[in-house]
């Protein structure tokens, strides 16, 4: 095999002859420098393959014919051959990428960039640290001169303070090795470290400066002001190779040196790591400019690195997966980013909507952030999962906590982000065109990150656990974006169906999963089938319709809480796009983002505290955990976040109804269920009817029984479709949690057949309320009106939909609400109980307002000519109709073995709800669908008969024909009564409906802006303070230490 | 105020820390290991009379290597950031006294004459490529300062320092096929220990270090110097 | 007991309540007008609106809803009546009370309702909207106290089935819920006040006096089912009150005497209390009434 | 009162290397000029340079450098550690090359806007 001594030898001489070329020869030298990195990238890939291939240990290569110590070692391995092959992908590209500027600054430029290359190779390689301290001079002032390239504003200030802060912190650097070889008497690592020294005080202090100078290469917060200059002073292309190139190099020495020091240093690694994470992620928060802003996560990513790199013992064996799939999300996400930012061109965040112009660049960019924050599929997911599980284990609590937090932080700035560029307002001027040198890296980038998710994916514990398949079908949808959108509709039909098919089997004997299998599924062909009606290609909708939906049978699926969470993040990541799809969606996908993210993180905590000191991550032991409180009442939380429990609803009404027609029924009538399923798992952990005791689930009962009151209300008073439908989704989940929280037989019952219900008459109401607003073109009821003679079978759609809603008989609503009762006086809790009928009751005064303001009262003149909802809407329709019929008149066939499955399991084994034929009935009351289903259709028949044969003669009149005291109408619009058509109600308790929650959510936004402006201000731009802060960064990590 | 005596304190606590090693310095009667090997096997192994050299140049000549890419890249890197300037031809505006001319004409071959020796014999006296170097260059500084007609070509410069710089990896190179490894020495034969043709390539790498470092420092200052002309009208 | 005679033992049972039902309005009215110094109407005014607005010739209808609500509204008011167990004790008059308990009686008044209120819309006056709009406002705040007082009783007999509660109410008169749980039963009481529409929680019917709330549009043929159904409907409420607070009827004198004196309450409290307006009958009906309901929920879990 | 047989030379260089690489670092984040927080720079330089001769040097031994003086056998016992004064002789070329640098980027700051006061470079923060 090729020695990496030669690739050294070629950068160099290779550098050495291009500064020889004239400028007429410039394509010959760019030709030659691609060469000459080329030849590296295949020596470093080589030996990849001969470590990866072969269990052989690292390699030494000697220098000089002298062995180490006395001559300066390099050391090549799985990790330096990793590495080296990274870094020199990033110069090839980088050549690449910055063929233009390169050509402006000429050959010397090029000379530069090989030799920063050879620098970071030797510096991963190396195993002398006075080598690696001339090889890190070498870097650094590589970069000086790089961040000449493409020449902005202030580049020359900022090289400066660059220089200067590298030169102080290699002053510390050099007295450091100067006195490590006084004590230990040797410069090589190895040597070093084998002659394990007593640690006297000289040495420690030797060893403290050589590691704190080391550090600080590493831009810790808040000794990094220089860095954050530069970074938003050079081309984006040299941010990336600092971001990507020096970074990594130096992480790595970091690593190497790391055996030298005493243990201690260790946790000071994980301090500064992290204090760098959280701080710089705060700090972000309020940046507005993008390379800066990229300059800031940079530093916090590499924080969490180092952070890792001192957990490496408690990690152990799992170190190096977890290692490589935060670095590679890391490496090649902000190396991407920064190379998109320079097709972007302007910094303002707002302008990158640009990329809208490019939709594949647009996938890129979410690719490029969701792998920052740690989304599935993508290897930091896989990462951060493991590494949390194994702190967790070692009881690591408040680094979680740190972690986690830090995470969340940086969702804020880098969602604000993407909504941007998904929906802020388009920039006018003309677009930047996209050559291949700069498209060529980016998608490279992208792709590799898609593979490196399937490399940590199978290289983590339990990854293999994951089923892969729907990740993959999706992806295929990804490649065949570019099909009209029936074709795309089809194959994810088809793809559910078949799913659903194969999934039969290992269900079937699990009703209680079977019915949540049945609304993810069955719900997701009903919504999708709606979506025939769209012409043309609906680029990106299917993927990610599919991702959602995936992630919800990945929860039915799950067994192990990896398989849960990860299944938990893809179902956020789909439905965040799909809500983001809407008009107007951007704050609301963006709040929803934000709720999901910190929800999801409390069940990560959860979860994780869940797996400490027990063996094995599947969910079975959330009920052995050995914090429950904690545990449960953080899960809890994050489920709540989902089924928009009051306090944390604050997203839904937005969301649900800025998003497209047939959106608006996925992530209501289905997407809730997920929380709800959450929510099932999490109460079966706690363990069934002893756990009634549990204050928790008292408290969530209450949550649940106001959330429904509330909920409702709120929905009283709306005047848009859409927002009325989503407020009573509040209040019908808030119903769902209310029953689930008896922690009975019999609540559990009430519970699953409310989910039941709300899907088939949500999705119902959605659709049927989408097909009207697709026609006229409004959300606003009071436009509306007299619809019924143009969209009759929507009409018949609303109606059955309210009756079930407002759990009238005979339809199925009414079972939920008489087994509410049954299931309210056998737990007791009697107020709770009559503050959800109270919302039951307003509930009604919605369901009235919908259909009235729509489709009754007085026809507008704008929409005499509207026609019925497209065919594709009224047939999912249709169907649901069916299935609300056939569950009102047989709530036997579900109901049924869903009781035997409870009572029989050992969680809810007492008064289950007995059976004979079709008569349900406890030891309070009694109850049967069928026979009042029949009562009810014959009288009703009769009475209609009777109706039609008395007025038989009735002849139709005109609109305005109506008893009119004294004069009569004219205009529609006044005689319209629809508009805040409960002001009376308003007026008495409207008092409750006030945005208390939103305002204190508002409040806190606020707080946290406020405080990340102020704290930035740190970075006064003043090279001499950035000093400063660098020499107080010493003392005080010194005070601290000694 | 408040911000000076914060930093009295900051100083403060990096003479403290400082103070920690000057403590805990006693100096050392004998030579370590490592120190030791050098001098015992170094004439053996190098054959260079002059043990800094022999560790300079072979033992960690990859540090040599570095030091020489760090000249590289200084003068790489002050050639771009005076692109503009440096190719404006520079007239001599001050003139040159008569002391200046004369003695420029008597030192400046003096001085390449010394420079030389130094990085020739870097092997066996004190000294070597870097301070011949350095020597070298200021002779082509002051030949410029004083005969204000005779400018060093930077192309010539150029040439010169790639030149040597790519021989010097080539020998590099030439250690690993012909010796124990990269950038030994033994690529030719160690000769007799103390004359001026031993220690292998030492000599020649010196040389080569010389020319590089002598041209480099003069390109660098030669730049400096007429971008501060050129800079005067911009 | 075959399906054909049941049938038909129910419908002769909804003649009678009919029947009951009309007289009982036209009596009620008589006395209204007697205790306001007026002569009023006849006793059987009621069935002479009734038959005249069958009788009418000419029906107009503003569309299938139209159509439709009156149908719905009387269905609300039978099936009451179908679920309902009237005399105690007998199997022929019980109806098809097996169906369902009291829960679904409480919820299938909304049936009625929904069609009162849907076909009321489609006639496009919006009078009837603003009827409905307060009706339904009113009617969530009177529902919450009849709820807490259903709950109490059902804590009370254990048992939401109507027949059973009625079982448990027998033997002696102090054996009724009325004094075995007073609390429960005033509640229930104030929010039967509503539930009958008279004053002070009639606003419904009189946007503007004349033409009246939810039925504005409505004459004729369809009318003539409106008046039914509620001739209907206040017996069979009247009905449910007597059964869950007073004991129940063992026959059908009884429950006629009984049902008038609890239909008599709320015209009793009508005549001397003015009229509320929507945005205060709701404050009011929330406070007392269902502190009275809680009260009585208290009573028993402590 | 300081013992001055117990002063010996390298514990007097090492000293005054401390002393001026404090010195130096003072004048870095004291100086407002440019130009006097290189040369502050040089100073540490320097003193690190100090720092790393005293730490080679053996008490009594002479110049690393076998010639009629030293005779080859024995040199282990006669000469000072060789190997800190290659590294300062690689110490110098740096600390050149970086201050070279920070010389032409001052310049060039300076003929961007005309002044070597650090605080007037404040453009970037945040």
């Amino acid at each position: 095999m090729v020695s990496p001594i030669s690739s050294i030898a070629v950068l160099l001489g290779s550098a050495f002859l291009v500064g020889l070329f004239k400028k007429t020869s410039y394509s010959f030298a760019q030709m030659l420098s691609l060469l000459a990195i080329a030849f590296p990238l295949f020596v470093s890939a080589q030996w990849l393959i001969h470590f990866i291939g072969t269990s052989d240990g690292a390699v030494m290569l000697y220098t000089a014919g002298a062995k180490p110590p006395f001559s300066v070692s390099l050391q090549i391995g799985m990790a330096e051959a990793f590495l080296t092959l990274a870094v020199n992908l990033l110069g090839l590209l980088s050549i690449i990428y910055l063929m233009k500027p390169f050509k402006e600054l000429g050959v010397k430029a090029l000379a530069l960039l090989l030799i920063l290359v050879m620098g970071l190779n030797v510096i991963i390689l190396s195993r002398d640290i006075f080598n690696i301290f001339v090889f890190l001079e070498i870097a650094s002032i590589a970069l000086v001169g790089l961040i000449l390239l493409g020449k902005r504003k202030h580049t020359y200030s900022a090289g400066f303070k660059y220089l200067i802060a590298v030169a102080i912190i290699s002053s510390f650097l050099l007295v450091g090795i100067a006195f490590v070889y006084y004590f230990g008497s040797t410069l090589n690592i190895d040597d070093f470290v084998a002659q394990n020294l007593i640690v006297t005080k000289g040495l420690s202090t030797a060893l403290f400066l050589l590691f704190i100078a080391v550090l600080l290469e590493l831009k810790p917060f808040p000794a990094n002001g220089w860095a954050l200059d530069l970074y938003e002073a050079a081309h984006p292309g040299v941010g990336a190779l600092i971001s990507g190139g020096t970074a990594t190099a130096s992480l790595y020495v970091l690593y190497k040196i790391l055996p030298m020091g005493a243990d201690y240093w260790s946790d000071v690694l994980i301090w500064v790591g992290l204090i760098s994470f959280l701080g710089s992620n705060i700090l972000g928060i309020s940046q507005k400019n993008a390379n800066r802003l990229l300059g800031y996560s940079s530093i916090g990513q590499i924080g969490l690195l180092v952070a890792v790199i001192g957990f490496s013992d408690q990690l152990g064996s799992h170190f190096e997966a977890i290692f490589f799939s935060l670095f590679i999300s890391h490496f090649l996400a902000k190396v991407g980013l920064f190379w998109l930012s320079g097709w972007v061109g302007k910094t303002e965040l707002t302008a990158w909507s640009i990329l809208r112009t490019k939709p594949w660049l647009l996938l890129v960019f979410g690719i490029f952030l969701f792998t920052l924050i740690g989304f599935p599929p993508f290897p930091s997911f896989f990462g951060k999962w493991q590494l949390i599980v194994d702190l967790a284990s070692e009881h690591g609590f408040n680094w979680i906590v740190i972690i986690l937090a830090g995470s969340l932080f940086e969702g804020i700035y880098l969602f604000r982000w993407l909504g941007y560029a998904i929906k802020g307002e388009k920039s006018t001027e003309n677009k930047p065109l996209l050559d291949w040198q700069t498209a060529l890296p980016i998608g490279l980038f992208a792709l590799l990150i898609i593979g490196a998710g399937y490399v940590s994916n199978q290289w983590m514990p339990n990854g293999q656990s994951i089923n892969l398949i729907p990740v993959f079908f999706i992806l295929a949808l990804f490649v065949l974006d570019f099909l009209p959108a029936w074709i795309k509709n089809t194959i994810s039909i088809a793809g559910l169906v078949v799913y659903g098919y194969l999934l039969y089997p290992e269900l079937s004997d699990d009703t209680l999963r079977l019915v949540f299998a049945v609304i993810f599924l069955g719900g997701g062909i009903l919504t999708l089938i709606a979506g025939y009606s769209v012409k043309g290609k609906r680029a990106g909708f299917f993927p990610f319709a599919l991702m959602m939906f995936a992630g919800l049978i990945g929860l039915v699926e799950a067994d192990n809480l990896l398989q849960f969470f990860f299944a938990w993040e893809l179902m956020t990541l789909g439905s965040y796009v799909l809500i983001i799809r809407g008009k107007r969606s951007m704050l609301h996908a963006y709040n929803y983002m934000l709720f999901s993210l910190g929800g999801a993180y409390l069940i990560f905590m959860g979860m994780a505290m869940a797996t400490a000191g027990q063996s094995g991550i599947s969910l079975e032991i959330l009920r052995t955990t050995a914090f429950p409180g904690w545990t449960y009442a953080l899960m809890a939380i994050g489920f709540l976040t989902k089924t928009a429990a009051l306090g944390f609803h604050i997203w839904l009404p937005g969301a649900h109804a800025e998003a497209e027609s047939d959106v608006s029924p996925m992530v209501s009538g289905i997407l809730l269920k997920g929380g709800v399923f959450g929510l099932i798992v999490l109460f079966l952990a706690m363990g069934g009817e002893q756990a009634q005791a549990n204050p928790l689930v008292y408290v969530l009962g209450w949550l649940g029984a106001i959330t429904a009151l509330i909920g409702n209300l709120i929905a009283v008073f709306q005047e848009d479709a859409k927002k009325l439908l989503a407020y009573s989704s509040i209040g019908n989940l808030g119903y769902v949690l209310f029953a689930l929280a008896f922690m009975s037989n019999i609540g559990w019952m009430t519970a699953i057949t409310y989910s039941l219900n709300h899907f088939l008459f949500k999705t119902l109401l959605f659709l049927a309320i989408g097909g009207v607003v697709l026609r006229v073109k409004t959300h606003n009821m009071h436009e509306m009106g007299g619809l019924i003679k143009q969209m009759p079978l929507s009409f018949i759609a609303v109606l059955i939909g309210i009756i079930t809603l407002a759990g009238i008989p005979p339809l199925s609503g009414y079972a939920g609400k008489w087994l509410f009762y049954n299931a309210v006086i056998a737990q007791g809790w009697y107020f709770q109980g009559a503050i959800v009928f109270f919302a039951g009751t307003i509930a009604f005064l919605y369901c009235f307002k919908l259909i009235y303001a729509v489709f009754l009262g007085q026809p507008k003149d704008k929409f005499r000519q509207v026609k019925e909802a497209p065919v594709w809407y009224i047939i999912p329709q249709i169907i649901l109709i069916i299935g609300i019929m056939v569950f009102s008149a047989r709530p036997d066939l579900i109901l049924k073995p869903v009781g035997e499955l409870l009572s029989g399991s050992a969680y809810f084994p007492t008064d289950p709800l007995n059976w004979e034929s079709v008569t349900a009935s406890t030891n309070l009351g009694y109850w049967s669908g069928y026979k009042i289903m029949l009562v009810i259709g014959v009288m009703f028949m009769v009475l209609l008969g009777w109706l039609l044969l008395m007025s038989r003669k009735a002849q139709k009149i005109k609109q305005f024909d109506i008893v009119y005291a004294g004069e009569t109408p004219f205009t529609p619009g006044t005689t319209h009564f629809s508009h805040n058509m409960f002001a009376p109600l308003y007026r008495a308790i409207g008092f409750l409906t006030l945005p208390m929650i939103t305002q204190s959510w508002n409040r806190v936004n606020s707080t946290v802006h406020d405080f990340a402006d102020s704290a930035r201000k740190i970075y006064s731009g003043n090279g001499q303070s950035y000093l400063v802060q660098i020499l107080a960064y010493v003392v005080i990590v010194y005070l601290i230490l000694f | 105020m408040i911000r000076n005596s914060f930093l009295i304190l900051l100083l403060a606590g990096l003479g403290w820390i400082l103070f920690q090693e000057f403590d805990s310095f006693k100096g050392s009667d004998q030579l370590n290991p490592v120190a030791e090997y050098y001098a015992t096997q170094g004439p053996q192994e190098v054959g260079a009379a002059n043990l800094v050299t022999s560790v300079v140049v072979t033992y960690r000549g990859l540090d040599t290597l570095g030091e020489v890419t760090i000249l590289f890249l200084t003068a790489a890197i002050v050639g771009l950031l005076f692109k503009r300037e440096s190719n404006s031809e520079t007239e001599d505006i001050y003139g040159t006294s008569e002391i200046l001319l004369t003695a420029g004409k008597i030192l400046v071959p003096m001085l390449i004459l010394v420079g030389v020796y130094i990085f020739i014999n870097g092997h066996l006296t004190p000294g070597g490529g870097f301070q011949g170097g350095a020597v070298l260059a200021s002779a082509f500084v002051l030949a410029a300062l004083t005969f204000s007609g005779t400018t060093v070509k930077h192309r010539v410069l150029e040439i010169v320092e790639s030149f040597s710089g790519i021989s010097f990896v080539l020998l590099g190179i030439l250690g690993v096929v012909l010796a124990g490894g990269f950038l030994d020495n033994k690529i030719f034969s160690l000769g007799t220990f103390g004359h001026l043709f031993s220690a292998g390539a030492i000599p020649i790498i010196y040389s080569l270090v010389g020319l590089k470092v002598g041209s480099e420092l003069s390109n660098i200052v030669l730049v400096m110097k007429s971008s501060e002309k050129g800079g005067d009208h911009d | 007991m075959d399906i054909v005679k049941k049938i038909g033992f129910v419908l002769l049972g909804l003649f009678i309540v009919l029947n009951w039902g009309l007289l009982m309005a036209g009596i009620m009215r008589k006395i209204i007008a007697r205790v306001s110094m007026r002569r009023g109407i006849k006793i059987f005014q009621p069935y002479i609106n009734l038959i005249k607005n069958y009788s009418i010739r000419s029906q107009l209808t503003h569309g299938i809803m139209f159509y439709l609500g009156p149908v719905f509204r009387l269905s609300g008011g039978v099936g009451i009546f179908l679920f309902m167990p009237m005399i105690y004790g007998s199997d022929i008059w019980n109806n098809f009370s097996f169906t369902g308990d009291l829960i679904l009686i409480a919820y299938f008044m909304f049936f009625g309702m929904l069609g009162m209120a849907l076909g009321a819309g489609e006639g496009g006056h919006p009078y009837s909207a603003i009827g409905i709009s307060r009706g339904l406002a009113q009617f969530t705040a009177i529902e919450l106290p009849l709820t807490l007082a259903i709950l109490s009783i059902a804590i009370q007999y254990q048992s939401l089935s109507i027949t059973e509660i009625v079982a448990a109410q027998q033997g002696s008169i102090l054996n009724w819920t009325l004094f075995t749980n007073p609390l429960a039963t005033g509640a229930a009481m104030i929010s039967f006040l509503g539930a009958m529409g008279h004053s002070p929680f009639n606003v419904v019917m009189a946007p503007q006096e004349n033409p009246v709330g939810p039925p504005t549009e409505y004459h004729g043929t369809f009318l003539g089912v409106l008046q039914t159904n509620r001739a209907i409907l206040h017996v069979v409420e009247a009905v449910l009150y007597m059964n869950l607070f007073f004991g129940g009827a063992n026959n059908w004198i009884e429950l006629i005497v009984k049902t008038f004196f609890i239909y008599f309450w709320s015209v009793f409290v009508g005549m001397v209390f003015p009229r509320f307006r929507v945005d205060q009958s709701i404050p009011w009906l929330l406070k007392l009434p269902v502190l009275i309901g809680v009260a009585a929920i208290i009573v028993f879990i402590v | 009162m300081i013992n001055f047989n117990s002063l010996n030379i390298e514990t007097v260089s090492m000293g005054i290397g401390v002393i001026l690489f404090v010195l130096g670092v003072w004048g870095i984040v004291s100086q407002k000029n440019i130009i006097k927080i290189i040369i502050s720079f040089t100073i540490v330089d320097t003193s690190i340079h100090l720092i790393l001769v005293s730490i080679g040097y053996i008490r009594g031994k002479s110049a690393p450098i076998i010639d009629a003086a030293i005779n080859k056998e024995n040199a282990a016992n006669e000469v000072v550690d060789p190997l800190p004064q290659a590294l300062v002789l690689t110490a110098i070329v740096i600390g050149l090359g970086i201050t070279a640098l920070m010389l032409s980027y001052a310049l060039r700051m300076y003929k961007e806007n005309k002044s070597l006061d650090i605080n007037k470079f404040k453009a970037l923060k945040w």
